[in-house]
């Protein structure tokens, strides 16, 4: 059905549902998503808004190949999305908490490599490749022989960047990616994205509970509430008045 | 202020701990009437036809009865027997002394005599005495108090084998009745009965009522409180709460001197401390008799006096010295200088062309003493060449290895010497002993002239083949006497009178439990 | 009007296995009966370490190292014991970030509750001073555990519990962070409504511009250890004249236009370790000069707010706000 | 409902680890070189009186047939008999039970009276103070010193001067309570030693852990005193921990302090299984290391139940 | 190392000293003029200490210094060798079950729980019984003793790690769990193992030296503080320096293991207390 010319989304979610527990005494279990539908398209930021425990964390790792669907499909660039394995450096994340983003025993320089690694890179190549991506990221190559102790926490999320994007990936999840950090640093690592986003074309889901910073970065965002989504449109109409009214509760907070 | 779970323990503790300061005056421990016997160990079963160890014998020898028993110089004596007469060399009547009853009140009677003789002899009891016995072609009662036994061949061991205690009178009726299982209970005619028995805690006996004699000084009850650890045990002599006690440890003596009301009595025994030699493994270096010569040459008997025994034992012999007899005095093992015992076996050693056998003594973990003589002679025999190491298992994986499956090069433990010469060298005969079957080579001389100085009575034929065998059995240095195991008898002179042989061939330690007298 | 805290060049340091660490670097502050203050800055600025200092909560590593702090006239840091716990009990209120932190997990709340309120308070006043703070079922939520409450609600519990004893002073740090953005306005309206009702003051500490300009009516903006700028909120935050509270709203999403691009702030916060002797902003000032480099910069009015910098109102200052 | 729901599995899973432990125990006994047979006819043991003896105890029998066959007397109450008295197993227990369990009683009690307080004390005495070094020393000192080495130097000091206290034996409290008192306090205190520094050390931990607690600084911040403190917050919060550990202890005092039982010749469950062991008496040490699994188990079962009761989010499914 | 020492108490450092000193004299023990630990009759039985002998003599005349010296090396490098490798089996066993979850966390788990039940003294007891006393069974007796305090610390460490930021960007890597385990959890998981490792090294040498005590652990004339220990407490009363000097050395060795332990740990996770003022 699809016009070839238009490239296949790289994440593309049917009527996807997530249920947890259920084990022992098999009672029903807890239905973290409920029966998600979303696409999204190479180069596009999908942002994602929602109160804890609504699922957007579980809708992440859905996308991520981390989480057992349990029932619904999803397709990775037009293809069943397989095992892990087989998507080696085709995607990546970017999480919460700056203090465990890095392996604390691993200087940023290997973490940033490991990827690479994985993909079975020679070395040589390697290396090259990690200096320009910390570049890349605003960092000069003197980072890569450091420990994450010693940096501050915008700088751990560049080198997390880094380490993400340093496969060129097709597809990349940020998960509360920039709400550790403090203002002055959220909007560098923020426009980071923003700038890396329009080099690379990657695709990007950005989770987060703060309306503010998903508006400023995402195309699109869908609001999510109680596993399912109550609203999902473009960005723009989250600078106006969203529909739903927990939307609107959630734009009072930048008002 | 509601009180919290730890508070609540915590008061408790302190209440505990005020009842401690505040403590009523000590009770006395035990009831007057009474005396207490610490006792090293538990009974390691009830049947005494079939128990193979001290502990337990210790315990049967106050409820049950022998035919005959020993004295001092090991001479027998009547027992549950009243008289006996040897009518040939292989036929003997037994008197059964009048008034003898069992602790039920029902008298002892011939059919007793021979259905506990019977017991051991059948193989279904598997008594490991059956052997000692000789064979019984015959045994009658002509009447209640007359048993006549009549053997297939003379047997000189065989009275000295009834004044055992595995030989113990039974009450046969009410084993056959069922109302006594012997291998769950003790009755017997003997001086005490069972009252209460609380396993590895305390025993409490009290007189037999229709016991024969009638003249006893020991009060009504004898309680024994089981106490293995040889510190703990000497704690609680010193602080009263036992009378008396037993040690196989020499330094006993040292260790209580300091105590005025304590009194320790060596007890000379016919037992003596031995190491039996795998000459049948084919694994062993000393499958070759001139490594098993050249050990026991090496061996260090005098040093394992003095350094184990700080000297309060003496070297003893495969005919035990206890019983007075000279045999094995002249074999190269005793009588020459050490140096010349040691370059022998060095000799020895090279001839073989082992120079540097490695060797493993095997001891139980039983005893310390054990450990101690097994360390003293890994020194000596070293200096003969020999690599020693020591392990000592605990006591059932012990018999199982040594007696059961032979996996052992040097096994150590004692020998049980009884009452006559010929008793103990009989285990020599692996035909005849059976248990070391596993270890001993089979000598056919030996053996026969082992059968033939059975049936020879005491006296100066009997002693040349006694050194004649004693030749034959350090010559094949398969089984080792190293020194005489003195038992020590500890108790509190102010609170009891004690009668203790100084000599003893049975393990009869408390022979003359009933001349005990409490002081309290 | 009286002031119910004034602090003077008070210096506060955490002795860490790294150093000392200087966490107040001389803070000049006073807050006024009823009002709304709002202490502004990013983490590491101080502001929490000026908040708990307050009540003297600082862990045990921090002490004080010069200055003076005086709440309700009696001087925080030289005070006796039992007096230091009656000024607590009966003059502050303090609401803390995580309210499942701040509340005991093993106590039903109604016990926690009569702890704050005295023993003589009865389950009605409990359940009266539940309704204040705005918890629809006080029965029901007096004998839950907080771990059966919502953020939100145990939040409001904390809230409830801070004006137990009509405070004088009511300190809420990060009130609303650990709350979902949903309830976040709700909470702080209700706090705001309880000091208004008491006629406490209250201090607010918080990184969040957009919520202290719709409930602050002063903003005290902190950087290094300092207070760089403080004066009424439509002043401070409508007309900044210090460089690093521009670059603040600059860098702060959610004011911007569709498809605009935030300013960040380059660089990190400093981390001071002594006393800072030059303006602690200036390596990531945009407008810096020699002189930030060399002298350290004292209180100044300009424009209606006392600001700490030396180019404040200055020519080149202007210019850069221009643009 | 809450706390059914939270025990029901833990219930499942003690029941596989029972059927665990009794298998391998079973198993581990029969690997032992050396049988009952040896220990009752000492050296004089005959291929025939093995067979005689293993015919009476049945251990002729297939080793599965032998277990299920245990496993079924089992269930029906029946520990099976020893092979040294033929007195039933279940009754000998029951009879030195209360022996052991007087004296795992005494040393918790020290324990809890030395370690609880000290431990506090540790726990919020500032650093450098002399309380808290005190207490510290006292922590590592009870966790080095093992129990033998302490009861020996018990032993040593009230042998020679016979002080009131007496060395070894047992004597019944009902008889003569103040001799029982004479007899178990020096083997109670020798095994408590570990235990207070255990629970001193726990409890130092904890306290210390739940003194960094944001619900700490609000009591402090309302103006609670530092006794109240302690009473209302942190003995409640930092209990979790204690009972562990103490359950554990006691588990372990009660499956046996063996050592010490033998030390002091104590005819406890420990000293019971130590001899059954000793004598291959099959039946009393499976019973004994069964009892000693089930004992443990169930006192961890207790503490589990007590978490629940102290701690309300434990089985709520949300921490 | 230095920054660590630096910032431990003066009991930990004490400990430590004290930890290493024993250490260095159980090493060139043999190497020092103490006389020979094995010579029965160097002296006469159970003298009481002197200079000739500085501890006395045990009950075979042998000079006790060099023997209690002897023992500190035995008993530490026993423990030692069993801890470690209960150490390697409990840290792989408990990644394992951490990471994997499901079955295999179940099996190991439950399988913890079972040796947990077993109170330690019992099944040291029946495994010395089934492998016949010796040093080989005393390691297996405390391999199975601290075996389940190394999985359940591994575990639960693995269980916390393994939602971290680091794991989860490893495996979208695509990296293996192996590789994961390797590379990710097991350089953080080291510090917890460590401070468990001085934990059960001295629960090691405890046991150690109580199946000594019963007769069940090396066999003499090997001496282990343990087994020192049992020997001279059949003369307690009479020559008490024997279970005085082994009893004394033994437990200062536990302690400087356990100060050094708690030096780690405080190092490794700061408990700060908080004044309640």
């Amino acid at each position: 059905m699809r016009d070839s010319a238009i490239p296949a989304p790289v994440v593309d979610l049917d009527r996807v549902v997530v249920t947890y527990g259920g084990g022992l005494f098999g009672r029903g279990g807890f239905q973290a998503v409920k029966a998600i539908s979303l696409q999204i398209a190479p180069g596009q930021t999908v942002g994602l808004v929602g109160e804890s425990g609504s699922g957007k964390t579980t809708l992440g790792r859905v996308c991520l190949g981390l989480q057992p669907l349990s029932s619904g499909t999803m397709r990775f660039c037009g293809e069943a999305f397989g095992a892990l394995r087989q998507r080696r450096g085709q995607l990546s994340v970017v999480l919460q908490h700056p203090e465990w983003a890095l392996n604390p025993r691993l200087r940023c320089g290997r973490s940033v490599e490991e990827p690479l690694v994985i993909l079975g890179m020679p070395a040589k190549e390697r290396r090259g490749r990690v200096a320009a991506m910390l570049e890349n990221v605003g960092l000069d190559a003197g980072f890569a022989e450091r420990f994450p102790g010693q940096l501050s926490g915008g700088q751990r999320q560049r080198v997390a960047i880094a380490r993400a994007l340093i496969t060129e990936p097709r597809f990349i999840v940020f998960d509360e990616a920039v709400s550790a950090l403090d203002v002055s640093v959220q909007a560098q690592v923020l426009n980071l994205i923003r700038e890396l986003q329009d080099r690379h074309g990657f695709g990007a889901l950005f989770i987060s509970h703060d309306l503010a910073a998903t508006r400023y970065i995402s195309h699109r965002i869908a609001v999510m509430y109680q596993g399912e989504f109550v609203e999902v449109a473009e960005a723009a109409r989250f600078y106006g008045t969203p529909e739903h009214p927990y939307s609107r509760k959630l734009m009072a907070t930048i008002e | 202020m509601k009180m919290t779970r730890q508070q609540g323990i915590l008061g408790l503790a302190f209440a505990a701990g005020l009842g401690m300061l505040t403590g009523l005056p000590g009770a006395a421990y035990a009831a007057d009437d009474t005396i207490v016997w610490g006792k090293p160990g538990e009974i390691t079963g009830f049947d005494a036809h079939v128990a193979g160890t001290v502990a337990s014998w210790q315990m049967y020898q106050m409820v049950y009865e022998t035919l005959l028993t020993t004295d001092d110089s090991m001479a027998l004596q009547p027992g549950l027997a009243e008289s006996w007469e040897q009518t040939s060399p292989t036929s003997y009547v037994f008197k059964i002394r009048p008034g003898a009853a069992f602790s039920n009140g029902r008298a002892v009677v011939a059919a007793d005599v021979i259905g506990s003789l019977m017991r051991i002899k059948n193989p279904e009891t598997a008594s490991y005495w059956t052997a000692q016995l000789g064979t019984i072609a015959k045994i009658e009662a002509p009447d209640d108090h007359t048993v006549t036994v009549e053997l297939e061949a003379p047997h000189t061991a065989f009275l000295a084998a009834l004044a055992h205690v595995t030989a113990a009178i039974m009450p046969i009726k009410e084993l056959e009745e069922g109302s006594f299982d012997p291998t769950s209970q003790l009755m017997g005619s003997g001086p005490f009965m069972v009252a209460n028995h609380k396993q590895d805690e305390s025993w409490s006996l009290t007189k037999n009522p229709h016991y024969w004699r009638k003249d006893a000084t020991a009060p009504e009850t004898l309680s024994a409180l089981i106490i293995p650890d040889d510190s703990a045990r000497m704690a609680a002599l010193r602080d009263g709460r036992i009378d008396f006690t037993t040690f196989s440890n020499p330094d006993v003596a040292l260790m209580l001197a300091r105590d005025s009301n304590i009194e320790v009595l060596p007890q000379q025994t016919t037992n003596y401390y031995r190491m039996d030699v795998n000459a049948k493994s084919e694994t062993s270096a000393f499958h070759d008799i001139r490594v098993r010569q050249a050990f026991n040459l090496a061996l260090d008997r005098d040093a394992i006096n003095d350094l184990v025994f700080a000297g309060s034992t003496t070297v003893d012999y495969p005919v035990p010295a206890a019983f007075g007899k000279d045999a094995c005095h002249n074999t190269s093992t005793y009588a020459l200088s050490r140096e010349d015992r040691l370059s022998k076996a060095k000799d020895l050693l090279a001839e073989a062309g082992k120079p540097a056998p490695e060797i493993t003594i095997m001891a139980t973990s039983a005893d310390p003493v054990y450990g101690r003589i097994a360390q003293v002679a890994q020194q000596s025999i070293t200096e003969a060449g020999f690599k020693v190491d020591i392990v000592q298992p605990p006591v059932a994986e012990y018999l199982d290895k040594v007696f059961t499956k032979g996996e052992f090069d040097v096994s150590l433990s004692w020998l049980a010497g009884y009452t006559d010469p010929s008793m103990v060298i009989a285990w020599w005969n692996p035909n005849f002993a059976i248990w070391n079957q596993s270890f001993q080579e089979d000598v056919p001389a030996l053996d026969t002239a082992l059968e033939e100085v059975k049936s020879l009575p005491d006296g100066e034929i009997r002693d040349t083949k006694l050194v004649e065998i004693c030749d034959m059995i350090d010559d094949g240095a398969n089984l080792l006497a190293l020194v005489s195991r003195t038992d020590y008898i500890a108790y509190r002179s102010d609170t009891i009178e004690v009668k203790v042989a100084k000599r003893s061939g049975s393990s009869n330690t408390f022979q003359f439990i009933y001349d005990f007298k409490s002081l309290d | 009007m009286n002031n119910i805290v004034s602090c003077e060049d008070l210096v506060i340091t955490y002795q860490s296995s790294n150093g000392p660490v200087r966490a107040l670097d001389g803070v000049d502050l006073t807050i006024a009966e009823g009002e709304t203050l709002a202490i502004v800055g990013e983490s590491g600025s101080g502001k929490s370490t000026l908040g708990m200092a307050m009540g003297r909560l600082l862990p045990s590593e921090a002490g004080r190292e010069a200055g003076r702090l005086e709440v309700d006239g009696m001087p925080v840091f030289d005070m006796a014991r039992d007096d230091l716990r009656r000024l607590r009990r009966d003059t502050l209120g303090f609401v803390f970030q995580n309210p499942m932190v701040a509340l005991d997990p093993t106590m039903r709340i109604g016990r926690q509750m009569q702890r704050a309120m005295g023993r003589r308070a009865r389950a009605e006043d409990i359940h009266a001073l539940l309704e204040r703070g705005e918890l629809d079922d006080p029965e029901r939520v007096a004998n839950s555990f907080p771990h059966q409450l919502s953020g939100g609600m145990a939040q409001r519990v904390v809230v409830a519990m801070a004006i137990a004893r009509s405070p004088r002073l009511l300190i809420a740090d990060e009130p609303t962070a650990s709350l979902d953005a949903s309830i976040q306005d709700k909470v702080i309206g209700t706090l705001c409504r309880l000091r208004k009702e008491s006629g406490a003051s209250l201090v607010i500490l918080s990184h969040d511009v957009h919520m202290i300009a719709r409930h602050a009516d002063r903003v005290a903006v902190m950087y290094g250890g300092r207070i760089v700028e403080q004066g009424t909120t439509a002043r401070v935050l409508g007309a900044p004249v210090h460089p690093y509270t521009r670059a603040l709203l600059k860098a702060a999403a959610g004011h911007e236009k569709p498809g605009e691009w935030l300013t960040p702030i380059p660089g990190t916060p400093p981390l001071l370790t002594g006393r800072c002797a030059a303006c602690s902003f200036e390596p990531r000032c945009s407008v810096s000069r020699d002189i930030c480099r060399s002298s350290r910069p004292k209180p100044r009015t300009v424009e209606e707010r006392e600001v700490l910098c030396l180019l404040a109102g200055s020519e080149a200052e202007r210019k850069e706000v221009a643009q | 409902m809450r706390i059914l729901l939270y025990f029901l599995p833990k219930l499942i899973f003690a029941s596989i680890t029972m059927l665990g432990v009794s298998a391998l125990v079973f198993l581990a006994l029969r690997m032992i070189p050396g049988g009952y047979a040896d220990v009752l006819l000492g050296p004089f043991v005959t291929p025939e009186a093995r067979e005689a003896i293993a015919v009476r105890y049945g251990l002729d029998q297939p080793l599965l047939v032998q277990y299920l066959n245990w496993l079924g007397a089992l269930f029906q109450g029946d520990m099976g008999v020893s092979m040294v008295t033929r007195a039933p197993v279940l009754d000998e227990f029951l009879r030195r039970a209360p022996v052991t369990l007087e004296l795992a009683l005494l040393a918790l009690a020290f324990a809890l009276a030395g370690g609880l307080p000290l431990g506090i004390l540790a726990g919020i005495a500032p650093p450098g103070h002399r309380g808290g070094i005190l207490a510290r020393l006292v922590g590592a000192l009870g966790a080095s010193v093992p129990d033998f080495v302490l009861g020996s130097l018990l032993i040593f000091v009230f042998s020679v001067w016979s002080l009131w206290l007496r060395v070894g034996g047992y004597v019944s409290p009902i008889e003569d309570p103040v001799g029982n008192l004479r007899t178990m306090l020096l083997p109670a205190l020798t095994l408590s030693l570990f235990g207070i520094a255990l629970v001193l050390r726990t409890t130092r931990d904890a306290v210390l852990r739940v003194m960094t607690e944001g619900y700490i600084t609000t009591a402090l911040a309302r103006g609670e005193r530092p006794f109240d403190i302690i009473r209302l917050h942190v003995l409640r919060n930092s209990a979790i921990p204690i009972i562990t550990v103490v359950t554990t202890y006691f588990g372990f005092l009660l499956g046996g302090a063996v050592v010490v039982e033998v030390l002091f010749s104590i005819p406890g469950i420990g000293f019971f299984i130590f001899s059954g062991l000793e004598n291959r008496d099959y039946a009393i040490v499976q019973a004994g290391v069964l009892i000693a699994a089930a004992v443990f188990i169930s006192i961890n079962m207790l503490a589990d139940l007590a978490y629940a009761l102290i701690d309300p989010r434990v089985g709520s499914g949300r921490h | 190392m230095f920054s660590i020492f630096g910032r431990i108490d003066r009991l930990s450092r004490f400990g430590f000293g004290l930890l290493v000193f024993l250490i260095l004299l159980g090493l060139i023990g043999p190497y020092l003029p103490l006389g020979d630990p094995m010579r029965i009759g160097a002296g006469p039985r159970l003298s009481s200490p002197s200079w000739l002998f500085p501890f006395g003599t045990d009950e075979l005349g042998r000079s006790f210094l060099p023997r209690v010296v002897d023992g500190i090396r035995a008993t530490f490098l026993l423990s030692a060798v069993a801890v470690i490798i209960t150490a390697i089996i409990g840290t792989l066993l408990g990644m394992v079950a951490g990471f994997f979850g499901g079955v295999a966390d179940q099996v190991v788990a439950r399988g913890a729980d079972i040796l947990f039940s077993f109170p330690a003294i019992l099944a040291g007891l029946l495994i010395a019984a089934v492998m016949g006393p010796g040093q080989i069974s005393a390691i297996a007796v405390i391999s199975v003793a601290t075996l389940p305090l190394f999985i359940r610390v591994v575990r639960s460490v693995t269980l916390g790690l393994a939602s971290r930021g680091f794991i989860v960007a490893a495996q979208v890597a695509g990296a293996s769990p192996w590789r994961v385990m390797i590379v990710h959890i097991l350089p953080n998981i080291i510090g917890a193992v460590i401070v468990q490792l001085t934990y059960a090294l001295s629960i090691g040498m405890i046991i150690e030296s109580a199946l000594s005590f019963l007769g069940l652990g090396g066999q003499a004339p090997y001496a282990s503080l343990g087994s020192l220990l049992r020997q001279g407490s059949a003369y307690l009363t009479f020559a008490p320096w024997l279970v005085l000097s082994s009893g004394a050395v033994l437990s200062a060795a536990i302690m400087a293991v356990n100060l050094t332990g708690d030096a780690v740990r405080d190092a490794l996770e700061p408990l700060k207390g908080r004044s309640l003022t």
